[in-house]
């Protein structure tokens, strides 16, 4: 017989196993083919991140994860069952909408309370949940209001309250905080992490924001046009991204790309001056991909480098960074402090700081190994 | 919408819709086959003789005198159709309106507008009745008063004012229903696009034409099928107020009434014949429930989700 | 023993339960369960539940093709002198009209004539010294003269369909004549007929110029009022308007004369008519009660506690009529003609009646001419009326 | 006011703003006194006598006079009547409130084939002139054994309420938005918490309409208890109240206190309620 | 008479002024009071930034002036004329909603199309305008969808769409980009930024995304419970924040405040240590406010300085944060390396980088001059 799935019951001490495996997953909206056959391996507690651009399909995964939508084709299989026809409150998943999806007849407390009565908990266990939740989301005083009393953001945490108060074994939450402030969401994100780390059950999480990504994740997820484009831990992706996508959406300010051709130990930029970054993969052309950090800028135009022209700077308080376009009309930002400002239009040289570049296929944009 | 394949949800759905279909197909469906089976024999007052075919639908559409009164009282309720389009549902359209926007009193106005419909029709029918009387109404009391005595009427008994009249009555007596409808598809309108919309005009024709309007789609679907189907099944008001022969002359008589006293009789003139009443009821019934049909999938494909 | 009795006179309630009180009291162990029920919809109810089989024991059913209606079916039990010797004394014509044409059968015991003629008050023809008239002009003089003293002469309203029949035959008959019914019966002439014209031509300007203001507008309830309240001083209708007038008026005081014709020489005729009768339910539980009380209900004791208590002629021979009004209207059935439609033309549709109302609806609106009428009358019936099939 | 010199925001707006609540105000108050007045009228009337009402339908009667009513309340089984009525009219209604909204949530939020067949269906059953099947109804009774019995009215009610029901909940239980039965179905709840919790609270505005589209004709319909129902203890108000005013034909006075007395329940209970209709009105924003 | 203007001017070159004054404006709903007196100023062409706690008011707000909800109290006036009754189509403002706020029934050209029409453009022009936008902002595809067939990034980038087509005079967005990827972000960013610069439009934006409000914003207006806490160019909020509020909301990871008593010229920690930064306020104690940048780590157990505890540790792809313990329980963030990093609980010294450290009252968090 299958295995049973106890709804939420990770919280309270039992230890129960969350593993999921999607095998093939494909969706179509009618004519629209959305996702493209996903295959990905999620273990038992694991943190996975998914992210990607706008429209690639990360909400409509979960979606089916949650059994809200039927999948097209392939497989979904949690703790070696298949689910793909197991109705949505069968599977022990709580999903935080992007879209809130709040109940706009009940307040506060009554959508948190909701999910949590229907697991059969009693009462006064239920109140104690509310209360610990909504302290730590700062939903006290809101208690009694209806959604549409609420701010975006104060919506937003409900929602991410009510799917908490379930403790359930696997968790989707689709952009959680993107309307919370930088304080609170980093605030929030922290409880998550702790929550994550105390209740260990495994969460789907899906961010626009790289600091939510980076910090959270034990793998993330790079999307793109209903296809996986990489799957590894926050540092893999930044360090070895798999093509020029995952190295381009990754990091911020994202990374450039520069089209070089080899000359040697060299690499040439055309008409705009030459590098020399040490150990070199085989192509003759190829991409080179520049983080803000790997770029050293130097004022006036130098012998050795490319020569580029400021463009306009970017002031952040802790940092600075400077956008200077190649002559081959590339944007490259360099990473400097918010004292040593630069004047747009000026004149510099760029150089690379050892051992940062990173070079793609100038074909296909894979990563090529120097 | 979800797909009907998942676990159990086969059964939910047949539990929900067995017991409802049920009594309709027992008290509407079932009762109503048998006697549309009566169209197709001859009859003697209740006396049931031979089976007749199409014979019947061929009297009451091609035959004297019965071609000529189904045309008219189908002519009638067509204008009763269009009319109450414009006086019940356009008004109630316009009322919704206002009492959406919540000006003062408007509460009190809400009950007002609202409190003619829990009526009966015997009550409205009769009111009508009064205030339409030749010599004491107060239409006509009123219009001698205010030096319109010209304009006085027998408002009921003249071919050309008698049917608006009791489509006055009519309005008088649903345009709450309407209004209410409407107004419940209003109140669905997330504020944001009508903020969003505030934002671009102020024009109150863009806002209903183009928004409101569009939005309350699914009220309108409502508000024109069941007006629709309640002008062509028109019968208690006329009845009450117009006599079961239309009078005067049939300038009031409507397909419901012309059905009723053909298939029962009218008691100061009629006869009785089930035969003919039943055809006419099967032809009125087919020709509501096409075009019903089409309305409604035609209305209901303008309907989107909020 | 229980019978159930239907019948549509509401307002004859009170008088009925007394009847059936002397009747227990008669006949111990059968019990009447005395039922009404609305009048526009008895006719609906009471074929439904004979169809249904639950019809009641004894019920009220109408006369002429009314009766056919429900009798051909075969849902009402025969009568015959055998289980009503009374009805051996009952009239021809009453008898006719409880009858079915075609094999001459009777179903139901008569109970009721109805007279259509003209009211009047007579304190307001006593103050404004009229006297009955017995020429037609002498009628619109008179009318003239009530008109000019601030009194509306003729009550009536035809925006209710069936007043259009009262108003032309109660007023009409005299002029039509009886020469023409008689050749009308013999199929030697028709609606086309100028005495049956000429007589619509009369009628519709008489009521142009003496019913209310607004007539065509003026529904029956209204009508009545206008009368019985004292604001008008004659009203067209049928002999069981006396009853209602004294109700709604106890105080009023009443005259009736038949509608004149043009010469004081023209007999004056009254319209008169059948209105129903009592019939037996075939499949009735109890049918040798039911036709004990139908023999009740044919005896002279019932008619004449009918005619006393409900104002009304009754058919049974030999009642005699305490109230002078009934007595006079009695007198004045002596010389009538049938009320037409009613008693010929209501066996097929178009029935005369369903033509006439409609079409003196629009003579009265100007909306046609008498000739016009008799042509639509002719031709209307003879989709259904042998004679007129030509 | 010469819109030239005026400048584009200083007046215009807030007149225009004015001008247009005006109207609508006007409308408002005017159609309120139209919608009011003959209900005025009415409850006027029942306390005058025939000859009042004729010669002064709009004066303020003097409403000591109650002989009217005494009249029928002595006469007639007033208060048998209205109990008849309240049970017959609220067995219906719960009937088809409960009944339609399974119909319409089905047909409305499940994509199933056959769903548009069924809505037809039920709007089939809105067009069908139930008058005719009289006779056929009546022997289906009969066979039922509950002539004269008040289950025959509820069930023919109930049969006749549901298609103009369903077709009005459908409508409004088709717009509510996915992504709050979603929601629920992660929160575990089942179809039927679903509906219940989720869904039905969000067309309360619904029901109240089908509510009042079907209450009105069932409270007030004589047709149906004048064929199916003899017994005079089991009579309903508008059919005991027609029975009698059948004896008062032409007093008007005696008319219109039957009618108000019939309306009079209902009117009240509506004015009564009118608190929670706004509110049930007002439940359906949907965000 | 007062100044005309004209909607939308602005981009066809015309130059229209619009010059925002908000004088002592409440609002209160029903028995809520949301603001309690906003003063602002906003110059014409300036790119003004409402940052603050989610609830603070912002929408409220940008709504105020958008004309859609009553002041309650107060004034705003727009290039000299009072607004508080002009009607919302009026004011030559466009706005994006936090919520999108599409027409549902529309489809995203007509969306956009619909105000631009409104305007009184001809039809080619509104294509012209609408074909722009839709390229700046990725739409070309999805310009037949319905909104309701859109993922959340779409539908926003419809919504800013819709306002842009407009060319309106004042500009409001409120947190337009908090559905869209970190890449896409930044690309509508620069285009903001961009059209800003060409427009000249004034622009009033909402956002929690500290990358924004520092890189778009002539000036930054702090909010906090329906008040201003601070008003000023984002180096002046990063560099001298008027008080503990702004301080520890501007930045990120954000500032830490350690109570500190004065001894002489050493600032010492309850048992913790003390430090000696250098010129100091008058006060006897105060509120140390130390940014990552400010916090020096050495490993092990220093003579001079603070002690604490690592707790754990941020990895961001470029930096990594590590966040220790003092002794008194305040959390320190410190920004290291990617390489650097430390383990859990291993024992650390704080040190100050010179002059980077912030003194606030201890009383009521004002911001104190050394
Ligand atoms: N019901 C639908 N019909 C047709 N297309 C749809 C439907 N729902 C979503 N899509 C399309 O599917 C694609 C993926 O949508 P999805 O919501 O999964 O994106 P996403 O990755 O979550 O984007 P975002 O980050 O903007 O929320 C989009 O291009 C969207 O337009
Ligand atoms: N209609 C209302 N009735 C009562 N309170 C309301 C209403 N609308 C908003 N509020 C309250 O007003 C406060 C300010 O709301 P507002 O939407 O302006 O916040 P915000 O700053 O935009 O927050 P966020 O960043 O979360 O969107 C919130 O506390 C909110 O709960
Ligand atoms: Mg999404
Ligand atoms: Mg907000």
């Amino acid at each position: 017989m299958a295995a049973v799935i106890l709804r939420g019951a990770g919280w309270d001490g039992e230890t129960t196993v969350a593993q999921l495996s999607l095998r093939g997953i494909k969706k179509r909206f009618r004519d629209t083919a959305v996702l493209h056959g996903i295959d990905l391996e999620i273990g038992d507690r694991e943190f996975v991140v998914f992210v990607g651009p706008s429209g690639c399909g990360k909400s409509t995964l979960l979606r089916l994860i949650a059994g809200l939508d039927p999948i097209t084709e392939g497989e979904f299989v949690l703790n070696g069952t298949r689910m793909n026809d197991v109705a949505p409150s069968r599977r022990g998943i709580a999903m935080v909408f992007q879209s809130y999806a709040l109940y706009p007849h009940m307040n506060v407390y009554e959508n948190m309370a909701f999910g949590a009565r229907l697991m059969g908990l009693e009462k006064p266990e239920v109140e104690r949940r509310i209360a610990e939740t909504a302290a730590m989301l700062r939903l006290e005083p809101l208690l009694k209001r209806k959604p549409r009393e609420l701010s975006g953001g104060q919506r937003q945490r409900v929602a991410i309250g009510r799917a908490l108060v379930r403790k359930p074994d696997v968790f989707l939450l689709d952009e959680p905080l993107s309307n919370l402030d930088a304080a609170l969401r980093s605030e929030v994100r922290l409880e998550i992490a702790k929550l994550h780390r105390e209740i260990g059950g495994t969460m789907i999480y899906v961010t626009h924001d790289q600091v939510e990504a980076m910090t959270l994740a034990d793998k993330i997820v790079v999307m793109n046009n209903g296809r996986i484009e990489q799957v590894g831990s926050p540092r893999d992706l930044y360090e070895t991204p798999a093509n020029t996508f995952v190295a381009t959406f990754i990091g911020s300010p994202r990374m450039a790309l520069v089209d070089v051709t080899r000359d040697g130990n060299r690499l040439v930029v055309a008409n705009g001056g030459a590098l020399a970054p040490g150990a070199l993969p085989a192509a003759e052309t190829l991409k080179l991909g520049l983080r803000p950090d790997a770029v050293h800028l130097s004022r006036g135009q130098g012998s050795e480098g490319l020569s580029a022209r400021v463009e306009y700077t970017e002031y952040l308080g802790d940092n600075a960074y400077v956008y200077v376009r190649l002559v081959d009309g590339t944007l490259l930002s360099a990473r400097t402090t918010p004292n040593d400002l630069y004047a747009p239009d000026e004149a510099v040289t760029v150089s690379l700081t050892p051992g940062a570049a990173h070079y793609f296929s100038a074909e296909d944009g894979r990563r090529l190994n120097p | 919408m979800p797909q009907f394949r998942m676990t159990g949800r086969g059964l939910w759905i047949t539990a929900l819709i067995v017991p409802p279909l049920c009594f309709v197909a027992l008290f509407i469906v079932y009762p109503i086959i048998s006697a549309f089976a009566y169209a197709f024999f001859d009859w003697q007052g209740l006396k049931r003789l031979d089976f007749v075919g199409f014979e019947n639908f061929h009297t009451v559409l091609f035959v004297e005198p019965y071609r000529s009164w189904t045309l008219n009282a189908f002519k009638n309720n067509i204008i009763v159709f269009f009319a109450l389009m414009v006086l019940q549902n356009g008004l109630g359209f316009i009322l919704a309106y206002a009492l959406w926007r919540e000006l003062p009193g408007a509460r009190f106005h809400r009950i007002a507008v609202f409190l003619p419909v829990v009526l009966s029709t015997i009550i409205v029918a009769y009111l009508f009745k009064l205030f339409y009387h030749p010599l004491f109404g107060v239409v006509n009391i009123s219009l001698k008063s205010i030096g319109l005595g010209e304009w006085a009427q027998p408002w009921l008994g003249q071919s050309g004012t008698a049917l608006w009249s009791i489509i006055v009555a009519q309005a008088w007596h649903m345009v709450g229903f309407p209004t209410l409808v409407f107004l419940a598809g209003m109140q669905r309108i997330p504020s944001e696009i009508l903020d969003a919309v505030r934002m671009e005009t102020e024009s109150e024709w863009v806002k209903i034409s183009k928004i409101v309007w569009p939005l309350v789609a699914p009220s309108a679907t409502i508000v024109f099928t069941l007006l629709f189907v309640g002008a062509f099944n028109w019968f208690e008001l006329p009845y009450i107020m117009g006599g079961l022969d239309g009078s005067p002359f049939g300038s009031t008589d409507v397909l419901g009434l012309y059905f009723y006293r053909t298939a029962f009789g009218n008691v100061s003139s009629g006869q009785q014949d089930f035969g003919l009443g039943s055809a006419l009821a099967v032809l009125i019934f087919i020709f509501i429930a096409a075009i019903a049909a089409v309305i409604t999938t035609r209305l209901r494909a303008r309907e989107i989700q909020l | 023993q229980d019978l159930t009795f239907w019948s549509w006179r509401q307002e004859d309630r009170a008088a009925y339960e007394q009847f059936i009180d002397t009747f227990e009291a008669a006949n111990p162990g059968i019990t009447v369960k005395f039922e009404t029920f609305e009048a526009t919809n008895y006719n609906t109810i009471l074929s439904t539940a004979l169809a249904g089989g639950t019809g009641p024991d004894v019920m009220m059913v109408r006369a002429y093709g009314g009766l056919e209606n429900v009798a051909v079916a075969g849902y009402l039990e025969e009568l015959t002198t055998e289980s009503v010797p009374a009805l051996a004394e009952f009239a021809a014509p009453a008898i006719a009209a409880e009858s079915v044409r075609a094999d001459g059968k009777l179903y139901a015991v008569p109970f009721a004539s109805q007279t259509q003629l003209v009211i009047y008050n007579s304190k307001i023809f006593a103050d404004n010294g009229i006297e009955e008239p017995q020429t037609w002009d002498d009628l619109m003089a008179a009318s003239q003269k009530l008109k000019d003293a601030g009194i509306i002469p003729f009550a009536n309203g035809t925006a209710t369909a069936w007043q259009n029949e009262t108003v032309t035959f109660g007023l009409g008959s005299s002029l039509m004549g009886k020469d023409f019914y008689d050749e009308l019966m013999a199929g030697t002439t028709d609606f086309t007929d100028e005495r049956f014209t000429g007589a619509l031509a009369s009628v519709n300007a008489l009521a142009q110029d003496y019913f209310p203001d607004g007539f065509i507008g003026l529904d029956y309830p209204s009508a009545q009022q206008l009368f019985s309240s004292g604001m008008a001083a004659m009203f067209v209708g049928g002999s069981y308007e006396l009853a209602t007038f004294k109700t709604q008026n106890p105080d009023i005081e009443m005259g009736v004369f038949a509608a004149p014709g043009e010469t004081a020489e023209d007999a004056k005729l009254v319209g008169l008519y059948f209105d129903g009768g009592y019939a037996a339910n075939a499949a009735g539980a109890n049918k040798e009660a039911a036709i004990k009380f139908l023999n009740y209900l044919a005896s002279p004791e019932f008619g004449q506690a009918f005619a006393n208590t409900l104002n009304n002629i009754s058919t049974i021979p030999g009642v005699t009529f305490d109230n002078p009004l009934l007595a006079e209207v009695n007198e004045l059935n002596q010389s009538s003609i049938p009320y037409l439609m009613l008693a010929h033309f209501r066996y097929g549709e178009p029935s005369g009646s369903v033509l006439i109302q409609a079409e003196m609806q629009k003579l009265f609106s100007g909306e046609t001419t008498p000739e016009a009428i008799g042509e639509a009358l002719t031709t209307g019936l003879a989709a259904w009326y042998e004679p007129f099939k030509s | 006011m010469s819109a030239a010199t005026t400048s584009y925001y200083d007046r215009k707006g807030i007149l225009g703003t004015l001008g247009r609540d005006g109207l609508l105000q006007i409308i408002l108050i005017a159609n309120t006194i139209f919608m009011l007045a003959p209900i005025v009228i009415m409850v006027f009337s029942a306390f005058k006598t025939t000859p009042q009402i004729f010669q002064s339908p709009f004066g303020i009667p003097d409403f000591t006079q109650v002989q009217n009513f005494i009249k029928i309340w002595s006469e007639t089984n007033f208060l048998r009547y209205l109990a008849n009525s309240f049970v017959v009219t609220g067995a219906s209604m719960v009937l088809i409130l409960t009944l339609g909204t399974m119909a319409a949530y089905a047909i409305g939020r499940y994509a199933f084939t056959g769903a548009n067949f069924i809505l037809m269906f039920f709007l089939a059953g809105l067009t069908l002139p139930l008058k005719l099947a009289i006779i056929p109804l009546f022997m289906l009774m009969r066979d039922l054994s509950i002539l004269n019995n008040q289950l025959s009215l509820i069930f023919v009610y109930t049969a006749m309420g549901l298609p103009s029901t369903v077709f009005i909940m459908t409508g409004f239980i088709r717009t509510l938005p996915n992504e709050l039965e979603d929601a629920a179905r992660m929160d575990g709840a089942s179809e039927a918490r679903i509906m219940w919790s989720i869904m039905l609270p969000l067309v309360r505005p619904a029901m109240v309409i089908a509510g009042i589209q079907n209450v009105v004709p069932i409270w007030n319909d004589f047709f149906f208890p004048l064929v199916f129902i003899q017994n005079d203890n089991l009579k309903t108000l508008p059919q005991g109240l027609t029975t009698f005013m059948g004896e008062y034909t032409t007093d008007w006075g005696v008319l219109f206190s039957g009618l108000t007395l019939s309306a009079a329940p209902i009117i009240i209970i509506y004015i009564v309620l009118s608190r929670q209709f706004i509110a049930g009105m007002t439940s359906g924003a949907v965000k």
